[in-house]
């Protein structure tokens, strides 16, 4: 109960750097990053342009740490920021951005907008002006293990089932496996399937893994919220884990920003580089399809196509390898416009899917990606993503639209040959 | 020159007598005409004018100058109309030319101002001093109290010269005399500068041209010069104009541009900023002017030229050299430096005071 | 005989026609239905349980239940009530019924997924392992394989 | 003071005032953005080719997929203002004169009928951004004070400099001198307003795709 303005204040001093000074210099309000953004270009509404949502975080530099600045604040001809005006941004910061990057990449002046979003998020959260929907989340995932409340016994559960359904069995905790294998919470409840997937997929391929009981949890809610010292305490789960199995890779899951907050943000959370690597699923079975160790049968003949999750293509750097495996597999692919780098959120990413009152307005700005799928017309919606696959359906279900959405994962392990189990 | 009287002799007898035929007489005529922007027939108006017109008493009056303008007007290579027309004038007083000298020549200048009071013309070249009464004078009398004086009973004065318009060379940096010119002094009638170091002889015929034809003083600028010579720059009627335009410099005195007659912005033309006829009328009965010569504009004709900038310095070019160095840079530095340190010690102190975050801090 | 194993209930299932392979899924998936409880899904098996369903009302009643599996989803973030997520698995499995043609795949799908159904119910309660849905699902298989024999 | 020696100030003390205070601002601005330094990225890198910031600088001068079909105003206008900008600055003789005096650099410049030409065609670009920053929502909700004023002293120099060189509304030595001064003005406020972008959005996107490019995207 002891978050404030104060706090707030001083933690934005804190994280302003020289790139955020020069972004801020270089704004020159053309409002391009406006036309990038799915929250403004499905609502039409101007508070929704991306470099709009940091001007709190802009007054705090030019009053803090400009001379003009600060002698304007001590004569009195700046306005401060206050706590009012930071609950108000609450709706700008969290629920109408998803950290997707779009703007980001068109900003004229090479502004880092999806950068500067997530560190207001630092002050906003240290000011308690975090929506409640992520406070839970984060609160769940430092005291349980997972922002869904999933505890260990849930994930054995759910190893016993998919033992039963795919007739193999699921490593826990063995030393010195080669992959550490994460879950998303969505993965555990919603998705079964990539677990199984996976499972598959490493008999296949003939390598070692594992699970680990101390950190299964691939998610970051203190990334999302926007706090490093939560962020923090959750990714360290994982090193320890990964340190402690003695794994070589740690398999982020089909999910957008675990890969972001393990891949990208994790060494500088912890303060040192990680003694082992990050891969995405994706690039664990582009290394095997490009190794000979993916030998798929058959194709997928209905059309399909692909939805790029944001963090792990635009924010994250992975956008030819799904292309590959698709066409492992995929008789009839096309693509949607402005897939791959340019690709349009989902409208869920960045922890607003967990803002429950921002549900409409992720409703509205789904506008777009139906658009693009109208574009296409497929029967089926590939993606790598259970937050962006959710996301994706409910916005099916209510814009009515009969496209079954499924992971690229579970869908390349279900074109493997059933050497061994099942039978 | 002759101590002139006030006989009325005919114009054009006395140019015969100078060798002048009527046919040159009206070629002027035509020209003060074009200048004029009269039409064509205005030239047999200017000739029945100048011919039956009675010679006005003009009084000339030289203080800080340095004769050139006299010179200009009268030690053309060969005679021309401009300085014939000063035949026609009676000129009064005039101490470079005249023939009396001392108490005669004062005489003659009271004289003048009494017979013809209200009527004369007062011609002034030379800048007046104010600084001290002493700076220059003429027959113990100071340019001040003689201009003063001189100025009351005429019709009109007109300055000929950027020293009597404007100041001149004596008014320039950091004018030591107190130099002004004559307009800055006489307020209550017209005053009509003919700028220029010197200015076009023909203007200054011109000038008076048109006081004898018209009784009156040509149309006048807002700095009092004649519209008709003024009116527009030496830049927009030069001859090398179109290399301006094409982007075709002279880059020095002696180069393939220059000899190819381009454009002379870069070696410091003042033409762009300088409102003269001399690259319409030209100079020595229309031979060439400056630029034709090869030599930029100076801009002689414009208040204030000595302190331009420099004769031979691009228009766009700073005026003078500029005081932007190491110490501002170092000034700047240290700015940038101080802030930063401000900066930087503030970022540290905010990182000093974070309370790492548990749940319960993100709460109000 | 009597099936003990995932195995034999695979065997079995696959020894089964498209339209009994329908009727042993609803079967399947009505014993799990208790922890739904959603009309939409309720319509659906008893739609799909029927010896005589038609194509265009599968295609209407299998909208009905995806409505209800895409609705029960638990969001990115959200505490997960396990009971509530029961139902989600149920109306998965349930989809499984009304598709056009039930396969092998879809009616171990059905299977799978009614377990998970389960599965998760009992993690409301206790820790997820006491699941004895498979055993319930070879009785089921059992019972209907024996009233098949003696029926033909 | 008369026009003459007004614009002799320009040229003078005016302009050395300006060129203080812009050389002054911009080393002080520059200190005090990039004096706030930024900590290294201790994640292992991706290396892809042409992801780095010095990519990002040239690149993010074209625009990303798509985008130009959503908002071709502002960037047909864009371009054709900064481009037509950099055209009038530094290839008009009488300018390359001033660089070269000030830094003793030059280089061939254009006709001075074509900077004409393109002149007009820079303000007109100019008048229809402003009138898109009016009439679009968004670049309204987003204007300031600063936006409306910067637009002016953008424009002043351009407007001031072509009614110079065609003698209109005042006389050429007046405009010229005003031209000079709307430039000096320019100048000063150069360092503390977004024009500062001028200098920033190089940094800035050097920091996009430097940040960016670490991750192997090429932004």
């Amino acid at each position: 109960m002891s978050a404030s303005l104060d706090k707030g204040v001083r933690v934005l001093k804190e994280i302003i750097d020289a790139p955020i000074a020069s972004y801020f210099s270089s704004c020159v309000h053309c409002g391009l990053c406006a036309e990038a953004c799915l929250f403004y270009t499905e609502t039409g509404d101007p508070k929704y342009t991306p470099i709009h949502k940091l001007e709190p975080l802009r007054r705090i530099y030019d009053q803090e740490y400009t001379l003009l600045g600060r002698l304007a604040k001590l004569v009195g001809l700046s306005k401060p920021v206050t706590d009012a005006e930071l609950a108000e941004w609450q709706e700008l910061v969290y629920n109408s951005c998803t950290l997707c990057g779009r703007c980001s990449v068109v900003c004229p002046v090479g502004n880092d907008i999806a950068y500067m979003v997530r560190k207001i998020r630092e002050g906003m959260s240290a000011s308690g002006n975090a929506p409640d929907g992520l406070k839970g989340a984060v609160t769940r995932t430092v005291n349980i293990g997972s922002p869904m409340g999933i505890k260990l016994p849930a994930v054995k559960a759910q190893m016993k089932h998919v033992e039963a359904d795919y007739g193999i069995a699921i490593p826990l905790d063995q030393e010195g496996a080669e992959y550490l294998v994460m879950l998303s919470s969505m993965e555990i409840i919603n998705f079964p399937e990539y677990l199984g997937a996976i499972a598959k997929i490493m008999r296949h391929a003939g390598k070692t893994w594992t699970l680990c009981s101390e950190a299964f949890e691939a998610t970051n809610a203190g990334m999302q919220i926007g706090n490093s010292d939560l962020a923090r305490v959750i990714v360290k789960r994982i090193v320890d884990g990964a340190e402690k199995l003695k794994v070589k890779t740690v398999i982020s899951p089909e999910c957008g920003h675990a890969y972001t907050a393990l891949r990208w943000e994790g060494a500088n959370l912890i303060g040192r580089p990680f003694g082992f690597k990050v891969q995405h699923i994706i690039e664990v079975l582009e290394e095997f399809r490009l190794a000979g160790l993916l030998k798929t049968e058959g194709m997928e003949t209905d059309r399909l196509t692909f939805h790029d999750p944001c963090q792990l293509a635009r924010r994250g750097g992975v956008i030819q390898p799904q292309r590959n495996l698709m066409a492992m597999i995929a008789k009839d692919f096309h693509e949607m416009p402005d897939a791959g780098f340019m690709n349009w959120c989902c409208g869920g990413g960045g922890g607003a899917s967990a803002i429950e009152e921002g549900e409409e307005l992720r409703l509205e700005a789904f506008k777009k990606k139906k658009s693009q799928l109208d574009a296409v017309k497929p029967k089926r919606l590939v993606t790598a993503c259970a937050n962006c696959r959710i996301v994706i359906e409910e916005g099916l279900e209510h814009y009515q639209m009969n496209v079954p959405v499924v992971g690229l994962t579970e869908t390349i392990a279900e074109h493997l040959p059933d050497s061994v189990g099942n039978e | 020159m002759k101590n002139s009287t006030n006989l009325a002799t005919g114009v054009v007898a006395s140019l015969q007598a100078a060798g002048i035929s009527r046919r040159d007489f009206l070629g002027f005529c035509a020209t003060l005409a074009a200048a004029y922007s009269l039409p064509a027939t205005a030239a047999k108006t200017i000739a029945a004018a100048l011919e039956k017109a009675a010679r006005p008493s003009v009084i000339w009056m030289s203080f800080q100058e340095c004769t050139g303008c006299s010179e200009a007007l009268t030690r053309s290579h060969t005679p021309t109309i401009e300085s014939l027309i000063l035949e026609t004038i009676s000129l009064d007083y005039h101490h470079t030319l005249q023939a009396a000298s001392g108490e005669a020549a004062e005489k003659a200048r009271e004289q003048a101002m009494h017979d013809n009071y209200g009527k004369y013309l007062l011609v002034v070249d030379g800048s007046i001093p104010l600084g001290n009464a002493g700076f220059s004078t003429i027959a113990g009398v100071s340019n001040y109290d003689m201009l003063m004086e001189t100025a009351k009973g005429a019709a009109a004065v007109i300055a000929v010269g950027t020293c009597a318009t404007y100041g001149g060379l004596p008014a320039a940096q950091p004018n030591p005399t107190g130099a002004v010119g004559v307009n800055q002094l006489i307020k209550d009638k017209p005053v009509v500068n003919v700028p220029g170091c010197p200015p076009i002889p023909v203007v200054i015929t011109g000038v008076l041209a048109h006081f004898l034809t018209f009784g009156k003083l040509p149309e006048l600028d807002a700095l009092g010069r004649p519209k008709v010579f003024y009116g527009e720059s030496i830049h927009d009627r030069c001859y090398r104009r179109p290399f301006y335009d094409q982007g075709k410099f002279a880059k020095t005195f002696d180069d393939a541009g220059a000899r190819d007659g381009w454009c002379l912005f870069e070696l410091g033309c003042k033409g762009p900023v300088t409102n003269n006829a001399c690259a319409t009328t030209k100079w020595n009965g229309g031979v060439s002017f400056p630029i034709q010569s090869g030599h930029g504009c100076i801009g002689c004709s414009e208040p204030n030229f000595w302190d331009a900038g420099g004769f031979y310095k691009a228009l766009s070019a700073p005026a003078q050299p500029l005081k932007v160095g190491a110490g501002v840079t170092a000034a700047a530095a240290a700015v940038g430096v101080a802030v930063t340190f401000l900066n930087r010690g503030k970022k540290s102190a905010a990182k000093a005071a974070h309370e790492t975050t548990s749940l319960d801090d993100l709460e109000k | 005989m009597t099936i003990s194993n995932d195995k034999e209930f695979k065997a079995a299932l696959t020894k089964l026609d498209d339209g009994e392979r329908r009727r042993v899924a609803t079967l399947l998936v009505q014993q799990v239905f208790d922890l739904s409880g959603d009309p939409r899904v309720k319509g659906g098996l008893e739609l799909a349980g029927r010896a005589d369903v038609g194509s265009a009302e599968l295609a209407v009643a299998a909208a009905g239940v995806n409505t209800a599996r895409v609705e029960s989803y638990t969001q990115c973030g959200r505490d997960t009530d396990w009971a509530a997520q029961a139902s989600h698995f149920v109306a998965r499995a349930a989809q499984e019924c009304v598709r056009p043609v039930v396969d092998l795949a879809a009616a171990w799908e059905a299977a799978m997924q009614a377990r998970m159904a389960r599965m998760c119910k009992t993690l409301t309660a206790g820790e997820g392992t006491d699941n004895r849905e498979a055993e319930a699902q070879y009785q089921t298989l059992d019972a209907f394989l024996k009233a098949k024999g003696s029926g033909s | 003071m008369d026009q003459l020696q007004l614009l002799t100030w320009a040229r003078g003390n005016g302009l050395n005032l300006a060129l203080t205070i812009f050389v002054l601002g911009v080393i002080w601005r520059l200190i005090e953005i990039y004096g706030l330094g930024r900590k290294p990225d201790l994640s292992a890198p991706r290396d892809v080719p042409g992801a780095s910031g010095w990519h990002t600088i040239f690149r993010r001068s074209v625009p990303p997929p798509g985008m130009f079909k959503t908002s071709p105003v502002s960037y047909l206008g864009g371009y054709v203002f900064h481009v037509g900008l950099a055209v009038v600055v530094f290839l008009f003789a009488p300018h390359i004169e001033l660089i070269k005096n000030l830094l003793g650099v030059a280089w061939p410049g254009l006709p001075s009928q074509m900077v004409d030409f393109i002149t007009v065609v820079t303000m007109a670009a100019l008048v229809v951004v402003l009138i898109d920053r009016i009439t679009k929502p968004v670049k309204r909700f987003l204007s300031t004070f600063g936006d409306w004023f910067t637009w002016a002293l953008t424009f002043l120099p351009l407007l001031t400099g072509w009614l110079a060189v065609h003698h209109l509304l005042l006389p050429y030595t007046l405009m010229l001198a005003l031209h000079i001064l709307s430039v000096e003005l320019l100048l000063i406020c150069l360092p503390f307003t977004k024009l500062f972008h001028a200098f920033t959005a190089f940094g800035s996107r050097w920091y996009n795709g430097t940040v960016n490019g670490h991750k192997g995207v090429p932004v």
